[in-house]
């Protein structure tokens, strides 16, 4: 009898412990989740007091919709592009500032390094006009460089505006990969880069074939992660671009706000929330199985 | 199969001097053993040698160059480390084959030799797997493979052994002494395995604390040690190392003398650290020919095929030894023969053996 | 009780003037209570729509005409005519600047609590250094002086366009609007977007054509409001067509600035686009009469005039105008000049998804000046995507 | 032999230390060099916060201004207003952090150390809560934190952060334990402790790199967020810094040097914080506990 | 100082028995040594014993109460792991400490306690320290005192020495008997090294495959083995198990006669599994008594106090011993000496012990 209880309340340990964490998602999250599922299915929620159910209408206009596959394209360059930004410079800084150096020195590049992550979106997306604008001390160097005849007007046009949208936003996420990375590298054993030498290995075999494999784990997940947040990353495109020129740089974050603060189509919104949440979910489950390979 | 020169090696952590002044010459096809208790600098000479440390003072040679400036895989070697470093990421095949693809080597080529390579080891099953999913036997394989094929001059192993359970680390040892007979490299092999030591080398180097105590053979390293360190470390059970007052007849020992004799150098009155092998400490019955005291007996540990005496004398604990199926009993006296035809005797200042 | 007053005012101000005003209101009215929720101008439009939608909705609501057809869809403003036709009230409605009273629906929904008419400011140094002696009054003039400024040397322009896509992407109704104002052209028929008429394409085309001749600063598509004014106020622009209000921060901030105001350069119509601070009051307000005691107080002259000092601008109540002109400098008299003889036009209020429509202008614009569209094909394109928006 | 081996030998010796100095002079020069470019966009923040605005779009753009200007600073740091949208932000993000490390931990420590039913069902619970853009979550949420009579206090914001930083908690911290060897636990069970008391007294000490890790990254959410700081808050007592520094950009213009001086020294206790903290992030503490 | 009735253990880890019915009963104060190749179920059964596994079956006592449903810390056990297990953020004095203040003991009896026990195992030194500055021997001893501190009714010892070196391994060996010798608890200590098993036991058990293979005291078992697999487990070089067909005066091995006694089961002309140790066979110069055969000697290893002698009878590679000093060359044929009165049989099907 005893017995038996203690086995239940061996058994419910591990609950307890999700217990708070659990409650705190489920209580505050679980009912807007819902609601937004619930707002796609309707048509001009919010707006009206009381609106009318139209199934998956939204979804229909949606999918019908050109702007929704553009931005959608555009999502795809944006995340695929700032997340393999963040991890090349993320991953070649965390080699960089890893070195064989005077530890003082390696904090303090470490902490400046990491500065791009400490400020908020407003500032730093201000900050990138400033620099980036025709009169901006970017076009400023480079055609002090002689590399460009005429001020580019980065943000302003149509073929340079994602790029330019790229490089803030690698600029913005790098930190994140390297802190990481950074950590990682830690676990490597010295061994591995050891045996790799005497096998005749330079710094970039060593990097292919020793650190990359060690850190695959480290990667995966980090980069998924990365890629779920970039994938609706809102505040600092619509602050440096909203979207622009045209539609140059519309993800589907900022059609989603564009959808529900600029329009009021609520409904639309929530309709392109949830084939976010879809997508995502894909990356998710890859996310989850990565991890149950590496148990 | 090359020489091996080291000239007067030093190595300076920081200000503290983990080296000081190491030379050994071994010759091609030679198999060299560095013992010596933890943190001699064995590891250190190898790592050296390989090229993973640099040289703060001296010089190595492989072969007929100077290896002092050059990289790890410019020196011709091969290393297999303790805890063996295989990619993980890799699987048995591409680990062996892999310092043969940096060094551009055509497909075939390196498919005939990792392939005879596992062959010789018995891995050719293997080859698909990743090193996770093999046994610490395995694994050690597969580490030796890695530096097989790249068939070098010199193989280097740190305490290639040491993870190994008993039983295997027997197997292994005398693999690896099959190996050396075939392939003739020349090894340099450090270990804290002084049975491995023993069976392997045909050279010894016994350091401590960044010196050479005694190189040699194993015979003249186990049956003639120059140091009362070196006689104290090779053997296990180890010799036993007492502190006699010398007789003119023989030596005091606790209470008791023991008739034996003793070198010239040494006069009566004079203090000397006697060492006898455990071997040579028998029940009377066992060995009739040696000097025979009566002392009381502490503990009999049961190894199997023998059993280790341990029994007090005067204020020494000694160890001898018996068959294993002497029936002997804890806690009483009993009759000892001391064979002090192989005893040493040692100075008590310097160490130095007194022949 | 207590109430809240939604605005994004006291943001602007730095001296602490709302603050005041709420305490000595709160002096004279002890039994209500005044809550300042201030948001930053570029977020208030949603915090309304958001605390409506969840019933945390302020009382007083401080407005921007070019929200009020979406808000009453959504149906967050409380008709003021009833309150408007009270006999106690400390203003006449005649007084009131007009656009913001104008019926939509058949109702006023809010009431002016200063107004800015929108001039041209103009950097007199550049204009003299570019051979002319008199700011332009005429769009021919203006084109020519827009030129030869841009012409002067590396950096300067003759005007900036602020069509950045950058929220609020709003450069159209700052920039165009005055523009097609003074051409005697309207972007409305009556409540429905009529945005391709000839007159629209007129002023297009006359946009085009000065950013042909180089008389528009590079990377309109990328300029914000803001960095319009900022490279007026460091003498890089010869003209800036906003509100007149920016004429105390130019004046404030460089001083050694060649600086005068005038009427937006027109082709004979003296029409101005007019802007302004409103208040309403919400519909759920469960106080509305002391809501509406506060709101009485803002109007009442006296009051409005110190508002409309505090934000340099004219007040919503015209009876304050003479309070307002005591020891005002000489671009406020220009101001008050305009706001007294020339038209006033407000097209936004009723025009539905005016905010969405900001948007649609800023892109086809962006893409006229960019060479892809000529102006037709602009004005079509906006009047096409705006009807869709709306629809 | 020795003599004509030796000389050599020293010179080799010496060419290897060259090539470690150069090779050490490279790392500090691309260093350098990769790090002014990086950093050089906030040093411009700062030459930004020391400019009176005219200069801010001077031409050519010069990184030094004439004169510095210390205005946006004299502002920033007498009106009370801003020391209370800092202390605002440091209570929330300190709060956050520590919440979401404690309670993060303790699911992760679910996660990592038990198998359950239902325990792949919870994961992806907590991570689905992540996808959904936040923006179209917010008035559906700020609905819930009406409901709770949290509006318009710093514990709503608290919650709400809460609610985003749990996840990443709960799957990096997840992941670190899992490096933790299951030895400790054992040892630390027959020692006496209940699972609570293995992940506090044991275990958290060793997983300390990856509390850092994760601290510094909630801290930072917390401290960046802006969208819901200014939906979920009215009162000027209860703004933080990002409501504060978007207070700045006008409906007629933006106050250049206020903002950023008012984002300099905001995040300077951030960058004191995270060089101090940033030791711990790297190195393996676990060192010598268990061995093999 | 309890007794530990194991009855009937069974373990099943989801569909795959790890443990089919175990049976042992350790007497108050007995050192039980668990020994069998890897994966055979020793630290599973240990792990039951302490509470880390739950038990599938059977039933479990230490003292007279049945512990099955006891979490670990309320079955009066400590447990020495492996891998020490030491909390690595600790100081020694702090993990030593840890039970103890998990106890609530009164400070000052916690710091007598730790004293105490550092003292005998020599930590004195050391209680600042953390295990990362630590060498392996000194963790084994702080894991060690870890468990002694506690002064528990049982001790479990999971592989506790298996990370040493040869020589730390001997030095702890002796003093994990002498502490057991002092304190007297029960123990139940889980090895690979049949050397631990055998000097450290009372009692050892002989695990195959989650059974017991055998069990007894370390003579019974190394001198008197139930079957093959235990005869050739225990002992090292292990026993010579060949394949011979019995003669009517002895064995035939080879190509060889050896005369010996035959158990009387056995009939001439049946096959018969002969079991052999190394020590019993020796070069007839050593050992005059035995059936002397000559043989030729394949390899020849230097133990130092005695040399292992490899050689080939028929297919059968056998092993050999002599003294260390002994001369003795590889290659040539030697007369070797069987002592044939400690020849084992066994059923070649059954592998049976056939007395
Ligand atoms: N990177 C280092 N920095 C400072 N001192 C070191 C370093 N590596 C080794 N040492 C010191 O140098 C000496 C020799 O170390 P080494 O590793 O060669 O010993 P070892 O003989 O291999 O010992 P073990 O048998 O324990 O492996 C030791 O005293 C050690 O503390
Ligand atoms: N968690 C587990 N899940 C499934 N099978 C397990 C688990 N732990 C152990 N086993 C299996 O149970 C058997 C006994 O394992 P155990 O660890 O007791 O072996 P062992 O005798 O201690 O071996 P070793 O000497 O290698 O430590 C093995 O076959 C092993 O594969
Ligand atoms: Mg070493
Ligand atoms: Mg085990």
């Amino acid at each position: 009898m005893t017995a038996m209880l203690r086995q239940m309340t061996t058994r419910g340990t591990p609950y307890l412990f999700l217990l708070p964490g659990l409650v705190i998602l489920g209580a505050l999250l679980s009912v807007p989740l819902y609601k937004v599922v619930e707002y796609s299915l309707y048509d001009n929620v919010i707006v009206e007091r009381n609106p009318t159910w139209v199934g998956l209408d939204n979804y229909t206009t949606l999918l019908t919709d050109p702007g929704y596959w553009s931005a959608g394209l555009n999502t795809l360059v944006f995340t695929i592009g700032s997340v393999a930004g963040h991890m090349v410079v993320g991953i070649g800084l965390a080699l960089l500032v890893n070195a064989d150096i005077n530890p003082r020195a390696r904090t303090f590049f470490r902490s400046m390094l990491v500065l791009p992550w400490i400020f908020t979106a407003v500032v730093v997306a201000l900050n990138w006009q400033l620099l980036l604008n025709p009169f901006g001390l970017v076009n400023y160097v480079l055609q002090w460089l002689g590399l460009t005849s005429e001020p580019l007007d980065w943000l302003g046009n149509p073929d340079l505006a994602m790029w330019s949208l790229l490089l803030i936003s690698t600029w913005r996420g790098y930190p994140f990969i390297m802190v990481s990375f950074l950590s990682g590298l830690q676990t490597v054993p010295r061994e591995l880069y050891e045996a790799a030498e005497i096998d005749g290995a330079g710094f970039w075999h060593k990097f292919w074939h020793v650190t990359l494999p060690q850190l695959k784990p480290v990667i995966y997940g980090v980069a998924l992660l990365d890629l779920i947040w970039t994938f609706q990353l809102f505040p600092l495109v619509w602050l440096s671009t909203g979207g622009g020129p045209g539609r140059a740089t519309e993800v589907l974050s900022t059609l989603t706000f564009r959808l529900a603060f600029v329009d009021f189509q609520f409904a639309q919104a929530a309709t392109v929330a949830v084939s976010i949440l879809i997508i995502s979910a894909a990356f998710t489950l890859l996310y989850l199985r990565n991890e149950a390979r590496r148990l | 199969m090359s020489r091996i020169e080291i000239r007067n090696l030093v190595k300076m952590y920081g200000a503290q001097q983990a080296l000081h002044g190491i030379d050994i010459s071994i010759e091609p096809g030679e198999f060299c053993v560095l013992v010596g208790p933890s943190g001699c600098g064995k590891s250190t000479t190898l790592r050296m040698v390989a090229g993973l440390e640099t040289i703060s003072g001296g010089e190595i040679a492989i072969g007929d160059r100077v290896v002092n400036g050059l990289r790890p895989k410019e020196r011709g070697i091969a290393m297999v480390f303790q805890n063996y470093a295989l990619y993980p990421s890799k699987t048995v095949y591409n680990n062996m084959a892999f310092s043969l693809q940096l060094s551009k080597m055509p497909k075939p080529e390196i498919d005939r030799r990792v392939r005879e390579v596992a062959e010789i080891l018995e891995l050719t099953q293997l080859l698909d797997r990743k090193p996770g999913a093999l046994s610490g036997g395995q694994r050690q394989r597969v580490a030796m493979g890695r530096a097989i094929v790249r068939d070098p001059e010199v193989f280097l192993f740190d305490e290639p052994l040491s993870n190994l359970d008993a039983k295997l680390r027997g197997q292994m040892r005398a693999e690896i002494k099959r190996l050396h007979q075939r392939l003739e490299n020349t090894i340099i092999y450090v270990t804290h395995d002084q049975v491995e030591a023993m069976t392997l080398a045909d050279r010894i180097v016994i350091m401590r604390d960044g010196r050479i105590e005694q190189q040699g053979t194993p015979d003249e390293i186990f049956h003639d040690p120059d140091t009362v360190f070196v006689a104290g470390f090779m053997g296990s059970p180890p010799m036993n190392l007492v502190d006699c007052m010398v007789t003119p007849t023989g030596l005091k020992l606790g209470d008791s003398e023991i008739a034996c004799a003793t070198p010239e150098r040494i006069r009566p009155g004079e203090r000397v650290i006697c060492g006898i092998r455990p071997d040579d400490i028998r029940p009377a019955s066992d060995q009739p020919g040696g000097a025979p005291i009566t002392l009381p007996v502490t503990l009999i540990e049961q190894l199997g095929t023998e059993k280790l005496v341990h029994f007090s004398a005067g204020s020494h604990d000694m160890i001898g030894k018996t068959g294993g199926r002497t029936e002997l009993a804890e806690g009483r006296p009993q009759e000892l023969s001391f064979d002090m035809t192989h005893a040493y005797f040692f100075d008590p200042e310097s160490g130095k053996r007194i022949r | 009780g207590e109430i809240e007053w939604l605005q994004w005012f006291a943001a602007e101000d730095s001296t602490g003037f709302y603050d005041e005003l709420v305490a000595d209101f709160q002096a004279k009215h002890p039994d209500i209570t005044v809550k300042l929720v201030t948001q930053p101008f570029g977020k208030v439009r949603e915090s309304i729509v958001t605390d409506n939608a969840i019933g945390v909705g302020s009382d007083v609501l401080g407005l921007n005409m070019p929200w009020t057809k979406e808000f009453l869809d959504i149906g967050i403003l409380e008709p003021l005519d009833e309150y408007l036709a009270r006999e106690g009230n400390s203003f006449a409605t005649e007084d009131l600047v007009e656009a913001p009273l104008g019926q939509i629906d058949g109702h006023s929904w809010m009431v002016p609590l200063n107004a800015f008419p929108f001039v041209m400011h103009v950097n007199m140094g550049l204009v003299r250094k570019a051979g002319f002696d008199a700011p332009p009054a005429t769009w021919e003039e203006f084109a020519a002086q827009a030129k030869a400024i841009s012409a002067l040397e590396d950096g300067t322009s003759g005007i900036g366009m602020p069509f950045s896509s950058q929220p609020p992407s709003n450069g159209p109704i700052l920039t165009f609007l005055p523009l097609l104002y003074a051409n005697g052209g309207r972007i409305m028929d009556g409540t429905t977007p009529n945005f391709d008429n000839p007159k629209v394409v007129e002023t297009l085309q006359f946009l085009k054509d000065m950013n042909d001749a180089g008389g528009i600063a590079p990377g309109a598509a990328s300029r914000t409001g803001g960095v319009d004014l900022e490279e007026f106020i460091a003498g890089r622009t010869g003209f800036l067509i906003s509100p007149g209000v920016h004429s105390s921060s130019i004046t404030g901030r460089n001083p050694d600035l060649d600086y005068t105001l005038v009427r937006v350069p027109s082709n004979g119509d003296k029409a101005y686009r007019v802007h302004g601070w409103e208040i309403g009051i919400s519909a759920d307000s469960d106080n509305k009469e002391d809501a509406w005691t506060f709101v009485d107080y803002l109007l009442s002259p006296e009051v409005n005039a110190r508002a409309a000092k505090a934000a340099n601008a004219l007040p919503g109540n015209l009876a304050a105008l003479d309070m307002v002109r005591e020891g005002a400098d000489e671009t406020l008299l220009k101001q008050m000049e305009i706001l007294e003889g020339d038209t006033p036009v407000e097209e936004m209020r009723q025009s539905p998804k005016a905010a969405g429509s900001w948007s649609v202008m800023t892109e086809e614009i962006q893409s006229m000046l960019r060479g892809d569209k000529t102006p037709e094909e602009t004005a079509a394109a906006v009047q096409a995507r705006w009807l869709d928006l709306a629809k | 032999m020795a003599d004509t081996a030796h000389p050599s030998a020293a010179r080799r010796a010496v060419n290897e230390e060259r090539r470690r100095r150069w090779r050490q002079a490279g790392t500090y020069a691309a260093l350098t060099v990769v790090t002014f470019i990086l950093v050089f966009p906030i040093l411009w923040m700062i030459s930004v916060s020391l400019k009176p605005t005219t200069e801010t779009f001077s031409l050519p753009p010069r990184l030094l201004p004439d004169e510095f200007h210390w205005g946006g600073y004299a502002k920033v740091l007498t009106d009370p207003k801003f020391r209370t949208f800092l202390l605002n932000s440091y209570l929330v993000g300190l709060a956050v952090t520590f919440l979401s490390l404690v309670i993060g931990t303790l699911a992760a420590f679910g996660f990592s150390r038990y198998r359950f039913f239902g325990d792949r069902v919870a994961k992806l619970f907590v991570i689905t809560t992540q996808m959904v853009p936040t923006i179209t979550l917010l008035i559906p949420y700020f609905g819930v934190i009406v409901f709770l009579g949290l509006y318009d206090t710093l514990w709503g914001l608290v919650l709400t952060y809460l609610t985003f930083a749990l996840p990443y908690s709960i799957v990096m911290m997840n992941g670190y334990l899992d490096t933790i060897p299951r030895d400790f636990d054992e040892a630390a069970t027959i020692d006496g402790c209940t699972p609570l008391g293995v992940l506090v007294r044991v275990l958290l000490p060793v997983a300390l790199p990856g509390i850092i890790s994760t601290a510094v990254y909630t801290f930072l959410l917390a401290w960046n967020e802006f969208l819901f700081a200014l939906a979920l808050t009215r009162s000027m007592d209860m703004r933080t810094v990002p409501v504060g520094i978007s207070m700045m950009v006008g409906e007629f213009g933006l106050k250049w040097d206020e903002m950023m001086a008012f984002s300099v020294i905001g995040s300077l206790p951030v960058l004191i914080l995270f060089m101090l903290v940033q030791r711990f992030v790297v190195g393996g503490l676990s060192a010598g506990g268990v061995k093999g």
